[in-house]
């Protein structure tokens, strides 16, 4: 009986502290002449996001606006990265959110009390609703959609791969979760890329789930499979490392083209040793920079930003991976 | 002798081993039979049989003088055969009372529709049956855990004797005890059998035996080999029959 | 009372009292500390927010509970909870299809989720009862087995395409305050983006309180929750005083899963989806809060209140943190620390859990 | 008398051989799921096929022969999973810094492998003592240690695979000892002269270097369990520890080197995670690594009350697990019925043990 009653005194106590907190937490909103308070959430921890931090840093030193960039989400999900969302928020006196929404449908609501409560909201490499904010809908309030086309990049590669090996042969793709959307758009893109090739032949879509171990063992899998396979799309940096070390092992380094999208060092590294033959390195640099630039001007210049914004890709093939001009798209910790 | 639980001509095998052959014995009003032998001898196959454990082979159970049928601990418990086991069956993490009520804990209706445990009552029941012992228990509100090996006896017993046991069965009620306890416990088994109920003790100890039995039967090899009156023999006499010294 | 005195001779009145309570004195002391060094933490929402992120532990933890008191263990509950979220979810987009109203859709779907999500319960009940499979591999198989499952329905993508009635229901509060319009309930009227709206008292919340509550009642004061104390602490006890051991083990997991089902069902309002491993990382999380909570993986001892201090702690320390915008990847350290602090408490003051208010009744 | 032995004498032998089948189910299971999938899945019955599940199951191979010694004591240990990610990052960065500081390829594996081994021992020794000394559940003390060299590993790399090694490494760590081509001779851990990069699919390749060193390893845990003290002491407190501790056994001591020997094989598996990825990876937190070793483990004929278990059955254990994952995946089958089939089969490893509990 005792421990209960202490439970409900520690619980009435908290609430009082909370409803204190209630009369006299909101602060005051902010005026024009302050430093604006951006807040950075990131996808999920990973070079790529980190790179985008980076970028976003950029813009943030150039135009004197305080970033603040969250917990990294342990993993891919809104279970995780909502309540980081929110607790991130929570230190008030917030001007806008960018993030890289990790559903479509869950952040539409939370994203929208923010909006409401008049924080602006610009999302980057991921989208909410179907990434269309040009038309009013439910999920159309964010500013803007920074971010890469992930079909036209999954077309692209399925392209250049197609070059590589000649346009005919058995290709194979290995992607890390079915649940995420950009990547789909990924594979999505590849398909109908191949598809232009009468004699190329898409022989598999696997999942590693982001594990790189899994990755490797299920290209092992297939290249015992499809001993005349051609070449292999890994869809992020997980896939593309697992494929290309089994590859590497099975001894078909050359004879198995890899195409990896995304471009950690470690792939740039394959690259030049000629284990990897195609890297594709999209722009986080540019999308977090591009964030930070429009919110600023949309706050500062009452800029109309536009609703969408494409921040294209860069190829890195064997010829031009020395290129110290293309040293900047690498992505880094 | 009009005897309260009388078994005849019991048989248990198990496999090719026949664990109890041919026993019959019978437990009277008051009265305090012990049951002895070598380990193996049976007697704990003999008791589980009594007690609704295992069910015999060939032979009979009278309860009462009426033939019945014990086929499970419940039917057991039902007559108001109540065992006492040597690891004594008590959940430690639970307090006196509770242990004294474990499965068949009084309830009432809480807002006249929920049933919830009624403490109070349980506490005050329990609180009345221990003080007619001898072993006191400082707070029935304490866990097992924190009680003395009689004390724990005093328990178990406590929990047999709320529930109207007639007969009650103790499997080496003084083992792993300390001497004094031990004279308690022993002092229980009387205060019970002042009370009217038919005991099975099963003990090794010769001492025990000769100090609260009426009645001594001696098991060997699944067999009754000897059923003496305590006042007409000696320990000596029985310690022959247990290792088989003496044929009968 | 001078009994009790006896029976703990070794430690003070101050240790003691401590040590009973030491989860709760440091719930109390953290969340001070962070109120203190964390802008925007001693506000409502992040309060409330605290109890929001605390919903699957609360709801798995009380799940284990039940599990780890009767001296079992149950490793599927992270993944019975992506199961009901996924089955939920399917439900309701096909209830939806079949012409049903979305408010119908999500009442039918939850229910028979409810119904659904503790058929796997039940297979882990007859394992570890019936065919005496220990509970960790019976569990683990469970886990695989719902796992697999779940993924077959969503073909490796998640379920999706809710109404979007769910998302208003799970992320909806029960009342709303805005200044000059006062109160209102469920809803609030629109209006001008930037007016302060205080949202009072989260729906999830609520939902997970009344199952808190229900089952606390049962664990406490009824005779089946007894019924689970005397199991754990000694199943041949229970047998012998003819409490049915089987049916009862049974109940305790269907329990489980049937919470565990309930935190997958509040999640999937919560952000409209079904994911199979939506609830993994909440396994061990929840076993964590359990033992912090007093109770000993040896079964027979626990409180669900203490569970439910040791889930609020773990959610305490996550969303402190993450108000304070330090890097959460220390607090897998702090936890497993906490954690062992825990038991070695235990060990240390043993007299504290075997004297009349140890952690079970 | 004599019809009653006759019969027995039939039902003994009948018995038998169940029994037999029995006590080698998982066995007869891994065959049979050869000759399923030699069937169903082109490309499984082959050379490189076999050798590619062998040595792709090394990892789990060291943290299933590690839970082994643990289980058979009547313990758990469930920090393996990520004990294995903080060697394998702790002995990326290493390497990561001394290959930076121009150090030799060789040089900085071995600098890298021996950090990567030694930190191992430290999580499994402060177990140890917990469990020991201070009575702490196994379950308790290795989930403690999870979370911390959880958030160690993860604080260290701050969630990114540490990268920037020698190419060296995956050479080695996806190596053959013997490789040969028709026409063209053979050599030992290289091609012969004169195959090309066209060539290779026709090269043969013997007994990768992982298979090898597991392959060590457990011979060497073998003769330590079945032939030594150490060994007989393990199943002696897994029986029952008051008899161990009765018969003189220093049981504190032997479960402190149990878990210490726990910690060195995860962290092993760490070491060699480098070699064959080439990067230093964290474990994901809901990887479950420890999880799949458990179960091979218990596949393996292990009972997680303690006393009994065998380290062929452990890598039978793994090995059925890891036949399956790779003989769905070839026959095309959804990777999610191999969820399904894990648990049904655990399901069975246990119920079998539960029917012939007089087993080993």
């Amino acid at each position: 009986m005792k421990k209960g009653l202490a439970f409900v005194v520690s619980a009435l106590v908290f609430l009082a502290v909370g409803l204190t907190a209630f009369a006299g937490g909101q602060t005051e909103k902010s005026t024009a002449s302050k430093q604006l308070t951006f807040v950075f959430v990131p996808g999920v921890v990973d070079p790529f996001y980190y790179t985008m931090e980076k970028g976003a840093r950029a813009a943030a030193a150039k135009y004197g606006v305080n970033l603040i960039v969250s917990d990294y989400p342990k993993s891919w999900g809104p279970e995780v990265q909502v309540p980081i969302l929110q607790a991130t928020v929570a230190q008030g006196n917030i001007d806008m959110v960018f993030l890289a929404p990790t559903s479509t449908d869950a952040l539409v609501a939370p994203l929208k009390k923010l909006y409401d409560s008049g924080i602006e909201i610009i999302t980057v490499d991921t989208y909410i609703g179907n990434g269309d904010y040009s038309t009013a809908s439910d999920f159309s309030f964010p500013l803007s959609y920074i971010g890469s086309d992930n079909v036209a990049g999954g077309k692209l590669m399925a392209e250049d791969l197609a070059k590589l090996i000649g346009d005919k042969g058995q290709v194979y793709v290995n992607s890390t979760n079915p649940d995420v959307s950009s990547v789909n758009g990924r594979v999505i893109g590849f398909k109908q890329g191949a598809a232009e090739f009468p004699n190329i032949q898409v022989v598999g879509v696997d999942y590693n789930l982001d594990v790189q171990q899994k990755a490797q063992e299920e290209t092992s899998a297939i290249l015992q499979q499809y001993p005349h396979l051609a070449g292999v799309f890994g869809t992020n940096l997980y896939s593309a490392e697992g494929a290309y070390q089994a590859v590497v092992n099975a001894g078909l380094t050359g004879a198995v083209k890899i195409a990896s999208w995304d471009a950690t060092a470690d792939l740039i590294n394959a690259l030049k040793q000629g284990q990897v033959d195609l890297v594709l390195a999209q722009k986080p640099a540019d999308m977090g920079y591009l964030a930070v630039e429009w919110g600023y001007k949309h706050f500062h210049d009452k800029a109309e930003v536009p609703k969408k914004i494409g921040t294209g890709f860069e190829l890195f093939t064997k010829d031009n991976v020395n290129d110290p001009d293309m040293a900047q798209y690498i992505y880094t910790k | 002798m009009d005897y309260l639980i009388e078994v005849r001509n019991i048989v248990k095998r198990f496999g090719g081993l026949v664990a109890v052959n041919d026993v019959s014995m019978g437990v009277g009003r008051g009265e305090v039979v012990a049951v002895l032998g070598d380990n193996g001898a049976g007697k704990s196959t003999l008791i589980k049989v009594i007690s609704g454990v295992y069910a015999p082979e060939e032979g009979t159970i009278l309860f009462e003088g009426k033939p019945v049928r014990i086929a499970s601990p419940m039917d057991a418990l039902s007559l108001g055969i109540e065992t006492i086991y040597q690891d004594l069956a008590l959940a430690e993490n639970l307090n006196v009372y509770s242990n004294i009520f474990l499965g068949r804990e009084k309830t009432r209706k809480a807002a006249g529709i929920f049933p919830v445990l009624d403490h109070e009552y349980m506490h005050r029941e329990a609180a009345k049956v221990l003080d007619g012992l001898v072993i006191k228990i400082p707070s029935l509100r304490s866990k097992i855990k924190s009680l003395s090996g009689g004390q724990r006896q005093a328990v178990a017993i406590s929990r047999s004797i709320y529930w109207n046991a007639k007969i009650l069965i103790m499997d080496e009620p003084t083992a792993a005890l300390g001497v004094a306890q031990q004279s308690q416990v022993l002092e229980l088994v009387n205060t019970l059998k002042a009370r009217g109920i038919g005991i099975i003790l099963i003990s090794h100890t010769m001492f025990d035996v000769f100090k609260v039995a009426d009645r001594i039967v001696v098991m060997r090899r699944g067999r009754k080999v000897a059923e003496k009156i305590r006042t007409e023999t000696t320990p000596d006499e029985i310690v022959s029959y247990i290792v088989g010294a003496e044929a009968v | 009372m001078s009994d009790r005195q006896a029976a703990r001779p070794r430690t003070g009145r101050l240790v003691s009292f401590v040590g009973r309570r030491w989860a709760l004195l440091f719930l109390v002391a953290e969340a001070i500390a962070f109120c203190f060094i964390a802008r925007g933490f001693f506000t409502l929402d992040t309060f409330q927010l605290v109890f929001i992120a605390g919903v699957p532990l609360f709801l798995l933890g009380l799940a284990e509970t039940f599990v780890i008191i009767s001296g079992g263990i149950d490793l599927s509950v992270g993944f019975v909870f992506g199961f009901a979220s996924v089955v939920s979810a399917k439900l309701i987009v096909a209830l939806q299809g079949a012409g049903a109203s979305p408010g119908l859709a999500i009442l039918i779907g939850c229910a028979a989720t409810l119904l659904i999500g503790m058929i796997p319960g039940y297979f882990n009940g007859v394992l570890v009862a019936r065919l005496r499979v220990p509970p960790f591999i019976a569990t683990y198989s469970m886990l695989s087995v719902t796992y697999g499952i779940s993924e077959l329905l969503v073909e490796g993508s998640q379920a999706g395409n809710l109404p979007y009635l769910s998302s208003v229901i799970g992320t909806g509060f029960i009342a709303y305050f805005i200044p000059g319009h006062g109160f209102s309930f469920f809803t609030h009227e629109r209006v001008a983006r930037g007016t302060p709206v205080y949202s009072i008292i989260p729906l999830v919340v609520v939902a997970a309180f009344v199952f808190v509550a229900i089952f606390v009642f049962l664990l406490r004061m009824t005779k089946f929750g007894h019924h689970t104390y005397a199991i754990g602490g000694n199943p041949d006890a229970a047998v012998r005083s003819g409490i049915d051991v089987k049916a009862h083990l049974e109940r305790v997991y269907v329990i489980s899963a049937l919470l565990a089902t309930l935190a997958g069902i509040l999640y999937m309002l919560q952000f409209s989806q079904g994911k199979s491993d939506a609830g993994a990382s909440y396994l061990l999380d929840s076993i964590v809060a359990v033992v912090i909570g007093g109770a000993s993986l040896y079964g027979g001892v626990g409180t669900a209140g203490g569970t439910i201090i040791g889930a609020l702690l773990l959610s305490v320390l996550e969303t402190g943190l993450r108000v304070l915008g330090v890097a959460t990847f220390n607090i897998y350290i702090i936890v497993g620390i906490i954690l062992i602090i825990a038991v070695l408490i235990d060990q240390f003051f043993p007299e504290i859990t075997s004297s009349e208010s140890g952690a079970s009744p | 008398m004599s019809t009653e032995n006759t019969q027995t004498a039939a039902q003994v032998e009948r018995r038998g051989w169940v029994q037999i089948l029995a006590r080698n189910w998982a066995l007869a299971f891994l065959i049979l799921l050869f000759v399923v999938f030699s069937f169903t899945g082109k490309g499984f019955l082959g050379l490189t096929n076999f050798e590619n599940i062998l040595y792709l199951s090394t990892t789990f191979v060291f943290l299933a022969a590690s839970e082994t010694f643990v289980i058979i004591t009547g313990g758990i240990d469930l920090s393996v999973g990520f004990v294995m990610g903080l060697s394998s990052v702790l002995c990326a960065q290493v390497m990561q810094s001394v290959y930076a500081a121009h150090a030799s390829a060789a040089a900085t594996m071995v600098v890298g492998a021996l950090v990567g081994l030694v930190v191992g021992i430290a999580p499994g020794y402060v177990s140890g003592i917990l469990i020991s000394r201070y009575n702490v559940p196994p379950f308790i003390a290795t989930l403690g240690m999870s979370g911390i060299t959880n958030g160690i590993a993860l604080t260290i790399c701050q969630g990114f695979p540490v990268a920037g090694l020698p190419g060296d490494l995956v050479r080695l760590g996806n190596g053959y000892l013997f490789y040969s081509f028709p026409g063209k001779g053979s050599r030992f851990f290289g091609w012969p002269p004169g195959v090309t990069d066209s060539q290779v699919r026709e090269l043969t390749r013997i007994l990768p270097n992982g298979l090898l060193l597991w392959l060590v390893v457990i011979a060497i845990l073998l003769y330590v369990l079945k032939t030594t003290r150490f060994g007989q002491h393990t199943f002696a407190i897994g029986g029952s520890i008051e008899a161990a501790k009765r018969a003189g056994i220093d049981v504190r001591r032997h479960l402190v080197t149990i878990y210490v020997l726990s910690s060195f094989f995860a962290g092993m598996a760490g070491v060699y995670n480098v070699f064959q990825t080439g990067v230093g990876n964290f474990t994901p937190f809901n990887a479950s690594y420890e999880l799949f070793a458990i179960a091979a483990v218990v596949i393996g004929g292990a009972s997680l009350m303690g006393g009994k278990g065998s380290l062929v059955g452990s890598v039978i254990g793994v090995l059925l697990l890891a036949v399956l994952n790779n003989g769905l995946s070839i026959s095309g089958v959804a990777a999610f019925y191999r969820f399904i089939a894990v648990g049904i089969i655990l399901v069975i490893a246990v119920v079998i043990d539960q029917l012939f509990p007089d087993l080993l």
